[in-house]
């Protein structure tokens, strides 16, 4: 399996995402510069974190205009996995892949933190290795990651079960509804502010990311019928 | 040129949790008389062109685009003829 | 814009402006006899920014001295942006910490920030990637609003520059006490790796080689402010105030990675950053480490802001700067590089064989100087040093003598835990990314922070420690104490202490009691460093920390770095299950 | 009643790296118009007072105390009576 890891001016959880698929599920990885517009050899696209353009006017705002997230679009259309961790979420959001929008923490702070995750889902590309219900430990560290949405769309995301992840116990950022990750409507986008791919050894605190990776590949072997 | 002032602000059913600190530090400063407390942004940009109706419609798809996140906020904006 | 009219040579010297730059009269004196004529304003600028304290240490450098400063595995000490020690493997550790206590005072966010900034140029700029910071900071007691305002700003500003540059914060220590009311300490330590054959020194080799300037353009941020304060006033005076510099950790960020692939190319002779009198001391020292002069068009300088004087583009402080010297020819490979990454690259000048610093601004020579006079002759000064009269009359006291043993003592304890020195920081860690580049094995909260080293069992353990209360009482004691805690926290952490940095933060060496403050503290980190083997392979000097006269605690922090030859070594300060068995070791 | 209108911005000669970052980036998005960008802060505050003068003043009082920072930026600000 080919896996793209976008880099943007900025992102500073390439690497980590990076070693992540070599970690954890030892595929073929490549890092992606913002301005490449052909992602036709990759079956999977990773949006890391970071602060790309700075943060600047609002995270993720300047890279969702990149042209590889044109790209990106199409990939996503063509039905391949695209997932996007903390400002990749944001990018995600502001690029219209998936719904909703990131606000600043409600305490205003930037916020390092290993914290508990319910998995409300386990049926996406993403996720199906883990169990419904279950709670895993994963890191996060963000600054906006407070997810808004109105409550219309709220009703269609919990409908079509498209709420992934929720916080467990104190929610680390005032999101509505305990909200830490959502899926697009068909199942093949997904974006959460917590980081998994900083979550893939012990000695890290928790590998508990591990099988968000080792879903995807999953995933796309029963889809290629290599299993 | 113009100088085109655009005021990007949070929608009104949009929590501003922003706002709502600044508006807590005001009163525990004893600016009792301080209600609601709401925060955007400003921005000056300078616009080379010489047709009015046009750079207004130019600004206007830069906000769409780019200055706001329509999802959350709503925007305007004032065009003016710069001196020079 | 109005231009305001600089002062003549003749002027300069029957006014005394330099004094108002902070030259004294002898030094103005040794300034002519360099130049065999009067220097002209901009060439007077520059001789005070180079030969003042922060650049030249003129009152530090007879104490600095005394650190021993070698030992097998350092492959570089004091002299470059940052020291180097050997760790096996061709791979070697890099790392300085830097003050930034007086920005930080006037504009704490912005302050701390750029300290942190500084302080990771010194680093990349050696051609190592940062993979960790530190901070040791000191402010006034939390019930002042104005110390809280100060707290607070400072920890966000580390926050949003090293968050931003995705390199984890991942350790520091934080004192409350009176004495740094009005003068918050701001230090920051940044720890690189690098490999033995990417070493990259700041000199400025090879005769017509070009001198490149990349990364952010020049604005006036930051321009020594007492020249300002005698400025005829015009009705643009106050738009020209020297401003205060911000920081851009997104630029930083393109910079670092751009540096880094500039320098694997190869196509680079010397690098270094532009820190304090940014283009003067670069260019000057580069050039005096080699040998060699440096000719500059500051025409071709990157500029922020219109009308911009030759003293003001040689003394700006602007931020997110470096200046290279690059193979010849090799100067549009260079541009592409920074091309790539949306960064100004400007070939300004060339590498000259007169071993002069000389300036073109508008078709004419506005400064001329001998770059080794300019870097290496500043004057030096040994002050006087006398025992201050506390510490005798301390050492008359019985401590013990009227003190009452506590009849409850877990009320003693929750007292002391609540007070804001020793209580938990997690306040101020959680703001810090810890764990960004995943290779954070121990993070914040215990005794030194471990940090991987990817495709090795190797791992790095770090910390900062200096108790100033000690040091007051006792400079020596406490500056060997400050050393004596680094180490107990990296073998702590399961590691072997390889050397240190240290950051010597007093009052007013015009004082003899603080100089004795000064010099005493150094003996003791000097002892105790020959003890440990952890040589001093760099630092920083922080004089004049006062407020109304007042100094702070004398505050000698060290930054220490340890080797752990294996991960699995590590231990953490936790008690872990019941029934394990407590021992208590020392005395 | 009165609404307060307050505009912070970064000092002339302070540089704004938002600003700049914006102005690439409309740049790149075929903007090529657009000349410089600051980027400033933008509050609107509910004031509870009768008196215009003295409103003012403690609105005057708040900028330089929280709402702005005099070392990097300037402020000014509009008041105006609120129906209500
Ligand atoms: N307290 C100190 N202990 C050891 N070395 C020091 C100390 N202070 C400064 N130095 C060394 O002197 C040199 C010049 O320091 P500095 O001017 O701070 O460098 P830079 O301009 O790169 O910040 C550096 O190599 C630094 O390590």
């Amino acid at each position: 399996m080919n896996f793209a890891v976008l880099v943007f001016p900025g992102s500073n959880c390439d690497v980590d995402m990076y070693k992540a698929v070599l970690d954890t599920i030892e595929q073929s990885v490549e890092y992606v510069w913002h301005l490449e517009t052909d992602l036709s050899k990759y079956d999977a696209i990773l949006v890391p974190g970071g602060f790309s353009y700075g943060d600047y006017l609002r995270p993720g705002a300047v890279a969702s205009l990149s042209p590889v997230m044109e790209q990106v679009k199409i990939a996503a259309e063509e039905g391949k996995l695209v997932l996007g961790v903390c400002n990749g979420f944001q990018i995600l959001t502001e690029a219209g892949l998936l719904p909703g929008a990131l606000r600043r923490n409600q305490r205003l702070k930037f916020h390092c933190d290993t914290i508990d995750l319910t998995v409300e889902n386990n049926q996406t590309p993403f996720t199906l290795e883990y169990q419904e219900g279950e709670t895993i430990r994963i890191p996060i560290a963000h600054g906006d990651g407070n997810y808004y949405c109105d409550q219309e769309t709220l009703e269609q995301l919990e409908q079509n079960n498209q709420i992934v992840f929720r916080y467990k116990g104190t929610n680390p950022n005032g999101s509505i509804s305990e909200i830490a990750g959502v899926i697009n409507e068909r199942g093949n986008v997904l974006g959460l502010m917590p980081h998994p791919e900083r979550a893939v050894h012990k000695w890290l605190g928790t590998d508990d990311g591990k099988r968000m990776f080792s879903s995807i590949l999953s995933y796309w072997r029963q889809q290629h019928g290599t299993a | 040129m113009f100088k085109a002032t655009v005021y990007v602000t949070l929608r009104e059913s949009v929590l501003d949790p922003q706002g709502n600190a600044v508006q807590e530090s005001l009163h525990s400063l004893g600016y009792d008389e301080v209600g609601e407390v709401r925060i955007g942004k400003y921005m000056e940009l300078e616009i080379n062109s010489d047709d009015q109706k046009a750079a207004e419609e130019r600004v206007s798809d830069m906000c769409e685009k780019l200055l706001a996140n329509t999802v959350i906020e709503d925007f305007r904006f004032d065009l003016n003829k710069m001196e020079g | 814009m109005v231009q305001h009219k600089e002062p003549t040579p003749e002027q300069i010297a029957q006014q005394k402006v330099y004094r108002e730059m902070g030259l004294t009269d002898e030094e103005f004196d040794k300034v002519i006899e360099i130049l065999g004529r009067k220097p002209n304003y901009t060439e007077t600028g520059i001789f005070s920014v180079m030969w003042s304290e922060h650049c030249s240490y003129k009152n530090s450098k007879v104490v600095l001295k005394r650190f021993p400063t070698l030992g097998p595995h350092v492959l570089q000490g004091p002299g470059e942006g940052a020291g180097i020690v050997d760790i096996g493997d061709n791979q070697a550790v890099v790392f300085k910490i830097e003050s930034h206590n007086h920005p930080s005072a006037i504009e704490p966010y912005q302050g701390a920030a750029t300290g942190v900034g500084g302080i990771i140029r010194d680093v990349f700029s050696m051609g190592a990637r940062p993979i960790a910071l530190l901070n040791s900071l000191r402010f006034g007691e939390l019930d002042n609003p104005k110390t809280k305002y100060i707290f607070e700003n400072v920890v966000a500003g580390i926050a949003g520059y090293g968050n931003c540059m995705g390199i984890p914060t991942v350790g520091g220590e934080i004192y409350f006490d009176a004495s740094y009311e009005g003068n918050p300490l701001v230090n920051a330590m940044c720890v690189g790796l690098i490999n033995h054959d990417e070493i990259q020194k700041g000199v400025a080799k090879g005769i017509n080689n070009p001198v490149i300037y990349v990364g952010a353009a020049t604005g006036r941020d930051g321009i020594h402010g007492a020249t300002f304060a005698s400025e005829e006033l015009s009705e643009n005076s106050e738009a020209k105030r020297p401003a205060v510099q911000v920081g851009d950790p997104f630029m930083e960020k393109l910079l670092l990675e751009a540096t880094l692939e500039l320098i694997s190319s190869g196509h680079v002779v010397g690098i270094q950053d532009m820190g304090a009198a940014g283009l003067t001391s670069s260019s000057s020292e580069m050039a005096s480490k080699a040998g060699n002069g440096i000719e500059l068009n500051l025409d071709l300088v990157p500029q922020r802001e219109k009308g911009m004087s030759a003293y003001e583009m040689m003394l700006s402080e602007s931020q997110e700067r470096m200046l290279v010297v690059a193979k010849s020819g090799k100067e549009e490979e260079v541009k592409k590089i920074f091309d790539k990454w949306g960064l100004h690259s400007a070939v300004i000048g060339r590498v000259t064989d007169d071993n002069h610093l000389r300036l073109l601004h508008k078709g004419e020579v506005v400064a001329e100087i001998p770059a080794d006079k300019l870097a290496e002759d500043a004057p030096v000064y040994c002050k006087t040093s006398k025992e201050a009269p506390y510490y005798e009359r301390f050492s008359s006291i019985d401590a013990a003598a009227g003190m009452e043993e506590p009849k409850e003592y877990n009320s003693v304890l929750k007292q002391l835990l609540a007070s804001p020195t020793i209580a938990s920081k997690e306040w101020v860690y959680q703001q810090y990314d810890y764990m960004v580049r995943t290779n954070t094995a121990v993070i914040p909260g215990s005794d030194a922070a471990v940090v991987a080293i990817r495709g090795t069992r190797k791992a790095l353990a770090m910390t900062t420690d200096c108790n100033g209360r000690y040091v007051y009482l006792d400079p020596f004691v406490g500056g060997a104490i400050a050393v004596a805690e680094a180490a107990r926290n990296v073998v702590c952490s399961g590691a072997e202490p390889l050397a240190i940095t240290d950051n010597l933060n007093f009052g007013s060496p015009e004082k003899p009691e603080i100089f004795w403050q000064f010099e005493k503290a150094a003996d003791g980190i000097s002892e105790a460093c020959r003890q440990l083997n952890t040589p001093v392979i760099g630092g920083n000097v922080s004089l004049y920390n006062e407020t109304k006269g007042e100094a702070i605690f004398p505050t000698p922090t060290i930054g220490m770095v340890g080797l752990m030859k294996d991960i699995a070594h590590i231990t953490t300060q936790e008690f872990k299950n019941e029934g394990d068995i407590i021992f208590l070791i020392g005395e």
